[in-house]
């Protein structure tokens, strides 16, 4: 459960090039569904989906995470929530260049220092769920495009994030894989996560397992679809 | 007197130690001037993300002191043969006069430093980072401290002179003399063992009691502050005779060298580290009712004294195996 | 093992994953730091066991050398001084010293010719003894090859090599040419009753500084030195040396400092791309400035292993080579000698803070500008 | 640097280092194991210098008054100036000897060691 409380977010704050890019959002995120960003680019999609993941702190407003308040948290603490709630999938991936599938899907537990082989093992049965389980010591380079999304995916749950947090995730693929990338995210909230994604691809806000859509304009919430 | 590889060494450590100290007392006036973390503005974020760099910096400054400090005494310690007149460390050191002073300075950067990252590191356990200004406040008083190390160490070998006739151990350290080492040494070796043994005592109650009772860890840190200074006396007078089995040695320093073992080092090392912690023990315990620090602080006091009670045991131990095992007998 | 160590061990795995893609780069890095801590550690090495070996040695040189001064020179000493020096107490014994220095002008070397103290080393009148490095100076091709001496092209005089010392003591005999007291006199024309100097032996070394102050008083021209004297210059004239050399060495280690920070601050875009990643992806600055604190540890403690052992076996195992021509200027003769190996804790301290600490300091402020990244530029 | 299948990148190069202490470790020990041969031999040479009355290495023997560093002729040419750059190589190891006496230089120990 997110709650944001009347959140405004300034770039670049007292500089000619100041940008607002959130003006007074109040929104709830419903938990255990699919909820979807759209709008057009520079609507404020991805400030919104960076700010409800604690990755960056609100300019004024509040923001709460299952009742607790983490506007205010220092950007350590922040942190330490986002990796274990948050799930990230990104609009390029932004996989590791040069590491193996392996390496990149472990990378987000290092910080919390897990039991390496109890790791890898994790990490290999998701890449094996995900059907990637042969290519897991190839270099992320040499993946395909929907190969590169999937091990995003593998490393954004690798924390067992309950909340996927998915920038634009099929910009780049073709109608076939994006049937089955709503596939996984299906399975995922049937799994009990929340998944939340901006996308301005009519096939996915159109998509049967949608659970809300919620529309931006130029920093403000335009209209809201269950 | 400068190009020698250990001065080199030290005074590089010095440097480095004092552009920290200026930077960080120069960024904690600052924090103390405009922290707010209620901010989500641009500049607060900038600070928090220096604190960081302080906290980095800190800890890095701080080892290479700790290992310059053993250095230091170390290279005292070798160029005795330098100096006439000189045997051991107190030789070197009593050149110029700076030399003792130098030292004493360095000692008190370990402990400051050590108190100040143990502040640190409590106050970055709060989510709130409730200490940041108490930190910053101590932080630029350390910094002057570093400073005055520096400057004293850098005089000091600056002002070494071969040809200048110093003073070995043998004739500071006996009671004939009328000066603060004379006494010490001059104590006599039953009262020093009463006082070492009834401090002991004291700083395992003040111990226990801050253990069970979960405050009054200040208490234990005063104890430990005291046992330190025994302990050094008891050194001087009584421990190191026994590790020279000879009655009228007491220089608290050849006990470093080769030639005993290197038992100083067992000796000074645990004691160094209990006190340490028993002081950020003391400091910290002033925080424990901070509202974000309640659920964590307390764990972290206990785990220092628990720590700081061991360091101290081992110390009691390398005491006692020292006696035990030497051929002096002073008592009897 | 614990978080905190199994964190520690997947930072530096990811550190190490990172700096095998540009292996080569790395590599170099390594390399040329490695250089550096040996070139530092060779002169540590080297000029502490010869100060080692001065120390122990020269501590049976006599314990006072009474000089006579001409015109702040060193002249010729009377024998009649000697009388002077035995009549102050507490001097044991006091005796004329022959020796000086032979040009050859066959070799092209300068001879160091003395007379023995000690009259069981005396060599017969005829024979000399040699130190190691006479033999190979004049290309000795058989075991009983005669001396020549020569003071000026016609004269010669033949004396037969009773005894070659072996290079276990080249570092102190090396040039040394021995000869009987008559020969010496006779061949170098110094006259009956005058020594080079006076060694004088004194039986409690704490009283040298009283038995010197009696003796200037009775020869107000003369000079003394005493063993102590000898010992400091000897001190002072390797670590002296030595410091120099590491501040020299300093000069480079800087240079490399300052390489390392601008390698670690001019990160490229590629790298600062993937710290952004990772911060996106849960990790928080400290996690970043451990994973690259890794890096610069790695880097350097390999460094310095690589050099320090290194430097061992170039100073104790092939007897310096490379100082060797250094040292030996334009001697002809350069003693052939071992160092006794030493190695101890506050050369390896030293070393250690003056090599590995300016690079991790160099780099510290870099690798947190890097840390400190938006987490959610990533995203931008 | 290529990581074995299913060993660990640190492990190997943990290795290495480890691999290294140890030769640095093996090295201190060969020093120790060196000293009492090296003690007998140094030994020897002191009790050569004793019986011979030697005062200085034979390292510097490209001139006369560098042969002898303690017991220099501290008037000879290029040593007048005690910072002055040295004819002969060696001469940048050998600097004057700063721990005679004052009253037997003539002038302050003060100008000397500057």
């Amino acid at each position: 459960m997110i709650s944001l409380q009347s959140v405004s977010k300034l770039y670049n704050e007292g500089r000619p090039n100041e940008v607002q890019a959130l003006r007074d959002i109040d929104l709830e995120i419903a938990p255990r569904a699919v909820t979807v960003f759209k709008g057009p680019s520079g609507s404020g999609k991805t400030t919104l989906l960076s700010i409800v993941g604690c990755m960056a702190r609100p300019s004024t407003g509040r923001v709460f995470v299952d009742g607790q308040m983490v506007s205010g948290l220092p950007e350590k603490f922040l942190t330490e929530q986002r990796r274990t709630t948050f799930g990230f999938v990104f609009q390029r991936f932004n996989l590791i260049r040069g590491l193996s599938v392996l390496e990149n899907v472990m990378l987000p537990a290092v910080p919390l220092g897990p039991d390496h082989a109890a790791l890898r093992r994790r990490a290999l049965d998701r890449l094996e769920q995900l059907g990637l389980g042969a290519k897991a010591d190839m270099k992320v380079e040499y993946l395909s495009g929907g190969e590169t999304q999937r091990a995003a995916i593998a490393r954004a749950l690798i924390n067992d994030a309950r909340i996927l947090i998915a920038d634009e995730p099929t910009a780049n693929l073709d109608t076939e894989l994006t049937h089955r990338f709503l596939e996984i995210v299906a399975a995922l909230r049937d799994e009990g996560r929340t998944v939340i994604m901006t996308s301005h691809d009519p096939r996915i806000w159109e998509a049967d397992m949608v659970n809300a859509v919620i529309e931006m304009q130029d920093g403000r919430i335009s209209g809201a679809f269950a | 007197m400068i190009f020698q590889t250990p001065i080199l060494a030290l005074l590089l450590v010095s440097l480095l130690a004092s552009l920290v100290a200026v930077w960080s007392g120069w960024f904690g006036l600052r924090v103390l001037a405009r922290w707010n973390l209620a901010s989500g503005s641009r500049a607060q974020l900038q600070m928090e993300r220096l604190t960081e760099l302080v906290s980095t910096l800190f800890r890095f400054v701080m080892l290479a002191e700790l290992v310059a400090l053993l250095l230091f005494v170390f290279n005292a310690d070798r160029m005795a043969s330098l100096f006439v007149g000189a045997m051991c460390a107190v030789g070197t050191l009593n050149v110029n006069p700076y030399g003792f002073p130098a030292l004493y300075a360095k000692i008190a950067v370990f402990f400051a430093a050590a108190v100040w990252l143990m502040l640190d590191r409590a106050d970055r356990m709060g989510r709130d980072f409730p200490l940041t200004r108490v930190k910053y406040v101590a932080l630029v008083g350390i910094a002057p401290l570093v400073l005055l190390s520096a400057g004293l160490e850098l005089t000091y070998f600056l002002n070494l002179r071969t040809d200048v006739i110093t003073s070995c151990c043998s004739k500071l350290f006996t009671p004939v003399n009328p000066n603060l080492a004379a006494e010490l040494s001059g104590l006599s070796p039953g009262a020093a063992l009463w006082l070492l043994g009834g401090s002991g005592a004291a700083v395992v109650l003040a111990g226990a009691g801050a253990l069970i009772r979960r405050r009054g860890a200040q208490g234990f840190a005063l104890a430990g502050a005291v046992l330190f200074g025994v302990a050094i006396a008891a050194i001087i007078s009584v421990v190191s005779s026994y590790i020279y089995e000879h009655p009228n040695h007491h220089c608290p320093f050849c006990i470093l060298k080769p030639e005993y073992g290197y038992y100083g080092y067992a000796l000074y090392g645990p004691l160094f580290a209990g006190t340490a912690l028993a002081l950020s023990a003391g400091v910290l315990q002033g925080f424990a009712r901070v509202p974000s620090l309640t659920g964590v602080l307390p764990a972290l006091i206990r785990r220092q004294i628990w720590l700081s009670l061991g360091a101290f045991a081992l110390f009691g131990v390398a005491v006692i195996w020292a006696i035990v095992r030497s051929q002096l007998i002073l008592f009897g | 093992m614990t978080p905190f160590l199994r964190r520690q061990r997947a930072l530096a795995d990811y550190t190490l994953a990172a700096l095998a893609r540009r292996r080569g780069k790395n590599l170099a890095l390594v390399v040329i730091f490695s250089v550096i801590v040996f070139v530092v550690a060779s002169a540590m090495l080297f000029s502490a066991a010869l100060q080692r070996e001065a120390d122990l040695v020269l501590a049976e040189a006599p314990e006072l050398i009474v000089q006579q001064l001409v015109l702040g020179r060193q002249d010729l000493i009377a024998e009649t001084e000697i009388a002077k020096l035995t009549a102050i107490r507490g001097v044991t014994a006091a005796k004329g010293r022959l020796w000086g220095y032979f040009y050859d002008r066959i070799s092209g070397a300068n001879y160091t010719v003395m007379v023995p103290d000690d009259p069981a080393m005396m060599p017969e009148p005829g024979t000399v003894a040699v130190g190691e490095g006479i033999p190979r100076a004049r290309g000795f091709t058989f075991a009983q090859a005669p001396l020549f001496l020569s003071r000026w092209p016609g004269e010669l005089q033949k004396f037969a090599v009773a005894r070659t010392f072996d290079s276990d003591s080249a570092l102190v005999s090396s040039d040394l040419v021995l000869m009987a007291e008559s020969d010496f006199r006779r061949f170098f024309e110094v006259p009956p009753g005058v020594y080079t100097d006076i060694a004088v032996s004194i039986r409690n070394p704490r009283e040298i500084a009283t038995i010197v102050e009696k003796a200037t008083r009775a020869m107000p021209a003369a000079r003394f030195v005493t063993r102590d004297d000898i010992a400091r210059t000897y001190q002072k004239l390797f670590s002296w040396r030595e410091g120099l050399l590491v501040a020299l060495a300093g000069a480079a280690i800087l240079a490399f400092a300052i390489f390392a920070a601008e390698k670690a601050s001019g990160l490229s875009a590629e790298e600062a791309r993937e710290i952004g990643v990772l911060k996106a992806i849960g990790w928080d600055s400290s996690d970043v400035i451990a994973m690259k604190l890794w890096e610069g540890a790695l880097i350097a403690i390999g460094a310095f292993l690589i050099g320090t052992v290194a430097a061992y076996l170039h100073v104790f195992g092939t007897g310096a080579a490379l100082f060797a021509p250094v040292l030996k200027g334009w001697s002809v003769i350069y003693p052939d000698f071992r160092l006794a190996p030493q190695i101890d804790g506050m050369q390896l301290t030293a070393l250690f803070l003056i090599t590995v600490v300016p690079y991790v300091a160099a780099t510290l402020v870099p690798i947190w500008r890097a840390a400190s990244a938006d987490p959610d530029q990533i995203m931008r | 640097m290529k990581p074995a299948a299913g060993l660990r990148r640190s492990s190997v190069v943990f290795a290495l280092i480890g691999a290294l202490a140890l030769m640095l470790a093996l090295e201190v020990a060969h020093a120790a194991w060196r000293a009492p041969a090296e003690a007998r031999r140094i030994a020897a040479s002191a009790g050569l210098v004793r019986s011979l009355g030697l005062t200085d290495l034979a390292l510097f023997t490209e001139a006369r008054y560098a042969r002898h560093p303690a017991l220099a002729d501290l008037h000879s040419a290029f040593q007048d100036n005690p910072m002055s750059f040295e004819h002969f190589p060696s001469g940048s190891f050998v600097p004057l000897p700063h721990a005679l006496p004052a009253s037997a230089l003539g002038f302050s120990a003060d100008e000397v060691s500057r």
